[in-house]
């Protein structure tokens, strides 16, 4: 048997499960998780089988028919593994969470139904060998994380579901359309470094720059770029496991890992500079970090907070690859691996702190570290990563970004980074600083978890502490080989083989 | 091989026929029979589909006869397709039934119709003269207006009146068109009369008569407005029915005759109405299906929309002449999805008692795998990928864009957008919080499994784009 | 062997930080002090250039030590183990101490770390750590003042923290690495140099940056304050030694910038800080007054290329001596606190007076080896220079004087017990600042210079103590120049608070509601359109319509 | 003589259509579609005589044909009218168009 039917073991691993859990029936709680746990278990396997085939360098692929001239095509190269990697581990974790959370909640089955057909979008994404296969896992992503959106059923979620999907099938119809175009141009090509676009800009620069503005956007409403993201911090009435995976690493991350594909396999760096379709990028990146920031500033409610700064966050990954030079690149890569470790670390915490002790806001957050030490201590540790103090991971993002900039002199990029530091201290130190010095006089009133022996359901601070750690971890140790940080070297060492160029 | 594709397509057309007459004849073995000659309905069709495969379009007289007197079959790949696609929704839609009228009073008469119905668009399918192609679609006008008075109610009554007239009058259209170009040509013959076909005002007075017959029979807006009633009234394998196939029959006759008949008459004005009647039909039907407040209503008022798209393959073959195999596959894809979607919601009215939206939440939340074929199949209508729609929108955009027809290209867009606000706006039912619904009759197993495989053929068809395609492409009509 | 001891500087108080906070490990808190112990064995063991790396860490690190790192180690190993020592007696009985063990070992891994990193990464880390985690100590107290000083603390760090993290990459970016030997051999760039005299310029109390300092010292716990004073500060000064290149064409603006400023720092800090009565406050501007003569010394260095080991190893003299005395100073604020003795106030004038200068102590020794090579300059210029110089020090005799007079009128605020932990490591740092000149070899030089102006001082002193009473004394606020720039702050808050229009989500109010009732019209037009299009008349009628529109459409 | 048959056909059909509109009764509704066949009738008889001595057979066929149909859809008609005489107790088409709730 071909060694590339791995990868659809691997999108099986929770396709098949998915669907079985949603013939469970409610009481069985048992055989879901375990069905949920084998599964996510067997892929990281199975990912981690196919990381170690990947760096040797043998290829995986398989390819279907649809249409004369379009195809479906799986395949796997290190950026693939990147984002694989990260949604199969992450989604092991808040596997766990997720059980922790919904303990006592009716409909169980519907939610990991759900919950496993999204990962196996994302990995689809992931593995996607060219546009027309991207479109079709992102536009699944779409249909199935909208019953996640709306999964409490309260008026505000179905207000927001309605919003997601306004957005989210809207951009899926201009990608279609601009997928389609540039078949129409380039025949429809494989990602490959360099682009597959080569050629073209002396007949059709026009139609190339419309169509590069029709896929960013498409992609960007899933990235949440300004202005096309405000179905994001709506979103934020899903349940915390919901908000921390599909909102800080599978559905945002398709968006901006869309546009590093766009950038980087279709139309290729060369491509993208000589036609001049950096610099807007870039400038889109930076108006939504710094507006999200902003946003992020003025929100009460923890999980707004966080949503703006996904919106800012993200677009750092989008920035990296607009820089088109090989720093830059890193920066924005790894990005997309550390924002995922950091925000889900913050969303897991604002999820204890409302499953615990009903904590909703920022200004109720005081005196929480003396009742929840170990939350508090990864939501410090996630908030000062993603303010970028070193060594956790943010800042090796930050630092490449900076280098990136310098590298493509685009000094004002150095600027909005500062700038966008500041901001995000600005609206992460609060939260902190209160959690640890403010004084709480009142004992809190209605603990639900009072009756653990930690300060939590362990399946809720079990995952917390884990991917705090793992976040720091990746700063810290970011010299280690298979950290993120020396995978995305070798992707973009790949990328850029024939320019060089590193540090 | 023992038989050609020819032989295997008249015993399509025979196999139900025999089946309405023993149907007729004994009421109690309805579901009985139905099944057995649903299914070798459904085999024949096989036979005729792979028959085309192999030996291409083929036409032949009925029993030696052959015109202008005798009765000929022709059979090419659009024909096959469009066999195929009533097969297994006809199928599909026969196994639902089983549980569907279990308890039924009029099953016994349902069986009888239904497989007459089922006759009757096989032999439209098949015919290839325009007078033959009169009587099957009287035949098929009837049988479809006997279904929608089954269940005999007062609003079903009235919207069966309404159809029948409707329907009539559009067939009496279509006959005056079929005396004129006979008139004009002396010939029936479909492929005879697109040899001769002058640009001369009898055939266009011919051409207009036709068309505008078939388009009221179709239900394109605005001549739409027997539908949604006859549709929402109707017993749920009866609506599944019409709208995914009856109405296709006669968008099947208007392409038949615009691409093999007519198309020396073809000019951008009537391109353009043609396709602004779709576009209406779009927004329109969309924009209702939005408001409606009962689930079948929003089906119904949803073909109403997605017929529109049909129309679009006017405006599209004058940038791009291959359009229609796109317009085609849209066909399929859409007859599929609709024909679950409305099993679907025949299966949530039978659970809930009534079909308002509204107060049907609790009942999709306890039926899960009927919403969550509904969704498989509304996901197909939006046009989400790894469905048919999702081929076909691709293929409509395609050609749309092949000829630089942006606006073309948008609608179909926008099209798709409309739709996943209605067809969305019904799942969110099934996540809200509404009413607990205490008297929830359980589905019979059989109405949910069917409702799912036929959803799952949604999914085939998404990978089914590069076969159907070529099967298209062997179109014998002109030769 | 020497890598496992270098990295162990910073890394011992690590991990006893990882310990400390937890139920059950409060004895912990007892190490506290011994945690600087491998600085205190790198400054005695290791010769210099002594030098590790740790590719595996972070993006890869280097440790290394130098002859201004041996000092500045020194000096930090010795004023933290000395705070630490101190703290212990200081929070006994008090509420969370284990919060401030575990801020403090933060801020001293960070100081310890940042002395011996060799690279811009590693230095940049541990600034960091230092800077942030201080936080904890300055806010230790709570209470609203303090939280106003911590805040102002934070966000003049965190700004700085940014600032010299856009110098740095400039450089690094320059460079093509950042190690501080590859880092070094590149020309700076003018913005690059901003950048960092400004980062590094906040730490270091470069006026106008320097209003945290009058806020954060006397709002931290007493021993956090003498390492803030004595130690975190001169990590400032430390950055631009290591950063800022002392040779090189074009650096004479900068040097005449650091020169004015410092000088400015040195009398206008004496001048405000004579005005407070706050001892620690006091003691706050003094440092700011102190640092201004260190950052004159830099800027020397800039405008006398030729001279500029001399007066590096001035200047770190000169860090070395301030952190010893200061830190001394400020312990001596809390003996005095529980012991209003005499003898208190006499061991407190000795490292007062080495402040001024008194001769034969540590800071006649860092004032010679400062202007000493200034005779030998040159420029004219030098000589006003040098004056204004020996000026300051009139200043800081006031200060001091100052100091004393205010600590003994309003000692005796929290009385108690004085454990050894307390008066142990204030009097080893007290006569720290005679024992220097005994183990640094220094050059005397003439001694009238450093007498005079003490003398001045001390008599002004007197003057001013006489008139004090009749005299209205101006009140300058304690951060000066800080208060119109927080009041411009406020405003602006509030401007952009108070323009909601401008945050409202779209969607949300009037424009929403507008949409809503435009889709409810919407929909009712529909199905009154609709129920009339399904009029049978109007089938008929728009059958017959279509009929014309096919046809005439098909001449068109 | 044949333009005659054609124009009556075709006056037949316009008759028969403004009928089947104008008239509310059910059964008037039916028997103005009769006319308007009986007009296409006409036509393919007019058409049918204009080949010259030897009548067409083809039309003749199509018309008898017609005829069948047009029979069995009338019988069909009547029987659904009677339906709805008898649910409704009217024989005229719901004002309502279906049940749409508008």
């Amino acid at each position: 048997m071909n060694a590339s039917w791995l990868l659809i073991f691997i999108l099986m691993s929770s396709l098949v499960p998915g669907l079985l859990i949603f013939f469970l029936r409610e009481e069985s709680h048992g055989l879901r998780t375990a069905l949920n746990l084998g599964g996510a278990g067997l892929k990281l396997i199975l990912v981690g089988y196919l990381l170690l085939g990947v760096q040797r360098g043998d290829v995986y692929e398989l390819r279907a028919v649809l249409l004369p001239g379009v195809e479906l095509v799986l395949a796997a190269d290190s950026l693939s593994l990147l984002f694989a990697t990260l949604s199969t581990l992450l989604w092991f974790v808040t596997t766990i969470y997720a059980v922790g959370y919904l303990e006592g909640s009716p409909n169980h089955s519907r939610f990991f139904g759900f919950f496993s057909l999204c990962v196996s979008a994302t990995v689809g994404i992931a593995f996607s060998g060219n546009l027309i296969t991207f479109l079709i896992f992102y536009e699944i992503l779409t249909l199935a994380t909208w019953p996640l959106v709306v999964h409490r059923g309260t008026a505000q979620s179905l207000r927001a579901g309605r919003l997601y999907l306004a957005y989210t099938l809207a951009g899926g119809a201009l990608l279609l359309a601009a997928m389609v175009w540039l078949a129409l141009l380039a025949g429809s090509g494989d990602f490959k470094p360099g682009g597959y676009l080569m050629g073209l800009e002396q007949e059709f620069p026009t139609q190339l720059k419309l169509i590069f503005a029709m896929l960013v956007a498409g992609f960007g409403v899933k990235a949440a770029l300004v202005p096309l993201h405000s179905w994001l911090p709506r979103a934020m009435v899903a349940p915390a496991p919901v908000s921390a995976l599909l909102h800080a690493v599978a559905v945002v991350k398709a968006g901006a890992f869309g546009i590093v594909r766009v950038v980087d396999d279709v139309y290729g760096l060369t491509l993208v500079l000589e036609l001049g379709l950096d610099l807007p990028l870039m400038a889109a990146a930076v108006i939504t970090i710094v507006y999200g920031s902003v946003r992020a500033l003025f929100a009460d409610d923890i999980k707004r907070r966080l949503a703006f700064s996904t919106v800012s966050q993200v677009s750092y990954i989008v920035l990296g690859v607009a820089l088109a030079g090989p720093l830059g690149a890193v920066g924005g890569l790894v990005h997309l691996v550390h924002q995922g470790l950091m925000k889900i670390t913050l969303f897991f915490c604002a999820g204890n702190f409302a499953e615990t002790l009903h904590i909703h806001k920022v200004s109720e957050l005081k005196g929480v570290g003396r009742r929840m030490p170990l939350t508090m201590l990864a939501f410090t540790l996630g908030a000062l990563g993603m303010i970028g103090a070193p060594p956790l991971a943010g800042f090796i993002s930050k630092w490449y970004l900076g280098l990136g900039a310098l590298q493509m002199e685009q000094h004002w990029v150095l600027a909005a980074l500062v700038v966008s530091s500041l901001l995000n201290a600005a609206y992460f130190l609060p939260p902190v600083i209160r959690g640890w010095f403010g004084r709480r006089e009142e004992p809190w009133h209605d603990e639900h978890m009072k009756h653990h022996r930690f300060e939590t359901h362990w399946m809720l601070l079990g995952p917390t502490l884990f991917v705090a750690a793992v976040a720091v971890a990746a700063g810290v140790l970011a010299g280690m080989p298979y950290s993120p940080l020396d995978w995305v070297s070798l992707i973009v060492e790949r990328e850029y083989a024939p320019t060089g160029g590193g540090l | 091989m023992f038989a050609t594709g020819l032989d295997w397509a008249a015993w399509a057309v025979a196999v139900p026929l025999v089946g309405a007459l023993l149907a007729g004849l004994l009421p109690r073995l309805g579901p009985v029979l139905g099944l057995v000659f649903g299914l070798l309905t459904a085999l024949a069709v096989a036979g005729a589909v792979m028959g085309v495969w192999h030996e291409g379009p083929v036409r032949a007289g009925l029993g030696g006869w052959d015109v202008p007197l005798g009765i000929a079959l022709s059979l090419d790949g659009l024909a096959a397709l469009m066999l195929a696609m009533t097969a297994v929704v006809g199928l599909a839609v026969s196994i639902y039934a089983l549980g569907y009228l279990r308890s039924s009073q009029t099953r016994g008469k349902f069986w009888a119709l239904w497989l007459w119905l089922w006759a009757s668009m096989n032999a439209l399918f098949l015919s290839g003269d325009v007078f033959n192609i009169y009587v099957t679609l009287e035949l098929v006008g009837l049988a479809a207006v006997a279904l929608t008075a089954l269940s005999g109610g007062a609003a079903a009554l009235g919207a069966a009146m309404r159809y029948l007239l409707v329907s009539l009058l559009g067939s009496l259209a279509y006959l005056m068109g079929v005396a004129l170009l006979y008139g004009g040509y002396g010939v029936l013959d479909l492929a005879a009369l697109g040899a001769a076909m002058e640009p001369d005002k009898v055939s266009r007075l011919a051409a207009v008569l036709m068309t505008v017959g078939l388009l009221m029979k179709t239900a394109l807006f605005p001549l739409h407005v027997w539908l949604p009633p006859a549709h929402g009234s109707a017993p749920a394998p009866v609506s599944a029915v019409l709208s995914a196939l009856v109405v296709k029959a006669s968008f099947y006759l208007i392409l038949r005759l615009w691409l093999d008949v007519f198309p020396v008459l073809t000019v951008p004005g009537f391109e353009l109405f043609m396709g602004a009647l779709g576009a209406g039909a779009l927004l329109w039907g969309s924009l209702l299906a939005l408001r409606a407040a009962r689930l079948k209503q929003v089906v119904a008022y949803s073909t109403v929309a997605q017929l529109g798209y049909l129309f679009l393959v006017f405006p599209l073959m004058a940038v791009t002449p291959g359009a229609w195999q796109a317009v085609v596959f849209f066909a399929l894809a859409h007859a599929c999805a609709k024909a679950t979607v409305f099993l679907a919601a025949g299966s949530l009215q039978k659970a809930a008692g009534h079909d308002r939206l509204a107060q049907l939440g609790a009942v999709m939340r306890k039926e899960p795998v009927t919403v969550f074929a509904f969704g498989i199949a509304g996901a197909s209508l939006v046009g989400l990928p790894l469905t048919g729609g999702f081929i076909a929108k691709w293929l409509l955009v395609d050609v749309a864009l092949q000829g630089h027809a942006w606006g073309w290209a948008s609608l179909v867009l926008a099209g798709g957008l409309l739709a996943g606000g209605y067809v969305f706006r019904v799942l969110g039912h099934a996540f809200g919080r509404g009413s607990v619904n205490p008297d929830h009759r359980p589905v019979p197993a059989v109405m949910v499994w069917s409702t799912l495989v036929l959803a799952l053929v949604s999914v085939a068809l998404g990978f089914a784009g590069a076969a159907s395609l070529e099967l298209l492409a062997l179109h014998g009509g002109r030769t | 062997m020497t890598a496992a001891l270098l990295l162990a500087v910073p890394l011992l108080p690590l991990l006893l930080a990882a310990l400390v906070p937890w139920r059950g490990m409060t004895r912990l808190q007892w190490l506290t002090p011994l945690a600087v112990l491998p600085g205190l064995a790198v400054v005695l063991f290791l010769p210099d250039g002594s030098h590790a790396s740790y590719p595996w860490l972070i993006m890869g690190m280097d440790l290394q030590l130098d002859a201004t790192g041996r000092v500045f180690l020194l000096l930090t190993t010795l004023l933290w183990g000395a705070a630490g020592l101190y703290g212990l007696g200081y929070l006994r009985g008090q509420d969370h101490t284990a919060r401030y063990h575990l801020f403090f070992l933060l801020a001293m891994a960070g100081n310890l770390g940042l002395v011996l990193a060799a690279d811009a990464v590693g230095f940049y880390l541990f600034f960091a750590l230092m800077s942030l985690s201080s936080y904890g100590l300055v806010v230790h107290a709570g209470g609203d003042a303090v939280y106003r000083a911590g805040r102002i603390y934070l966000i003049m760090a965190v700004v700085g923290e940014l600032l010299l993290f856009a110098g740095l990459v400039l450089h690094v970016s320059a460079a093509g690495g950042y190690h501080f030997s590859l880092m070094a051999a590149t020309p700076l760039q003018p913005v690059t140099a901003a950048l960092l005299l400004i980062g590094f310029g906040i730490k270091a109390g470069l006026i106008p940056l320097h209003v945290w300092l009058p806020l954060a010292h006397p709002a931290a716990p007493t021993p956090a304050s003498a390492v803030l004073s004595g130690a975190m500060i001169k990590a400032g000064l430390l950055g631009w030694l290591r950063l800022l290149q002392l040779e090189g064409p074009g650096w004479e603006a900068l040097g005449w910038l650091l020169v004015t400023l410092g000088l400015a720092g040195a009398f206008l800090a004496a001048l405000v800080g004579v005005l407070q009565s706050r001892p620690k406050t006091i003691l706050a501007y003094s440092s700011i007054s102190q640092m201004g003569l260190m950052i004159c010394g830099v800027g020397l260095i800039f405008l006398l290329p030729d001279l500029g080991d001399l007066l590096l190893a001035a200047v770190v003299l000169y860090a070395l001596h301030h952190g010893l005395a200061k830190g001394a100073l400020f312990l001596g604020v809390g003996i005095v606190e529980r012991r209003r003795a005499p003898w208190v106030l006499a061991v407190l004038a000795v490292p007062a007076l080495a402040l001024a200068g008194l001769p034969w102590t540590s800071g006649a020794l860092a004032k010679q080896s400062l202007k000493s090579p200034l005779y030998e300059a040159l420029p004219a210029w030098v000589g006003t220079v040098e004056t204004l110089l020996t000026l300051a020090a009139v200043g800081t005799t006031l200060l001091m004087a100052r100091f004393l007079w205010c600590l003994w009128i309003k000692g005796a605020a929290r009385p108690g017990a004085l454990p050894w932990q307390m008066w142990v490591p204030w009097l080893v740092l007290s006569f720290a600042a005679l024992v220097l000149p005994w183990v640094w070899a220094g050059e005397a030089g003439s001694a009238w210079s450093l007498i005079w102006p003490l003398i001045l001082g001390v008599v002004l002193s007197l003057a001013g103590l006489l008139a004090w009473r009749g005299l209205r004394v101006p009140q300058v606020p304690e951060g000066d120049v800080l208060l119109p720039v927080e009041g411009l702050a406020r405003w602006l808050a509030r401007t952009v608070r108070s323009a909601p229009r401008l945050w409202q989500t779209a969607g949300d109010g009037p424009a929403r509601a507008r949409l809503r009732l435009a889709w409810r019209r919407t929909r009712h037009g529909a199905a009154r359109l609709e129920a009339g299009l399904g009029r049978w008349e109007t089938v008929g009628i728009v059958f017959m319509a279509l009929l014309v529109g096919v046809f005439v459409s098909l001449w068109v | 003589m044949i333009p005659l048959y054609l124009i009556g056909g075709a006056a037949l059909f316009a008759l028969g259509l403004h009928a089947l509109v104008v008239r509310r009764h059910l059964v008037l509704k039916v028997l103005a579609l009769n006319v308007m066949g009986s007009g296409v009738f006409m036509v393919l008889l007019a058409l049918a005589a204009r080949g010259g001595a030897e009548p067409d057979a083809v039309p003749h066929a199509l018309v008898l044909t017609g005829i069948v149909v047009a029979v069995s859809a009338t019988a069909f008609a009547l029987a659904l009218i009677l339906r709805v005489k008898a649910v409704t107790g009217r024989a005229y088409l719901p004002e309502r168009n279906g049940d749409d709730p508008a």
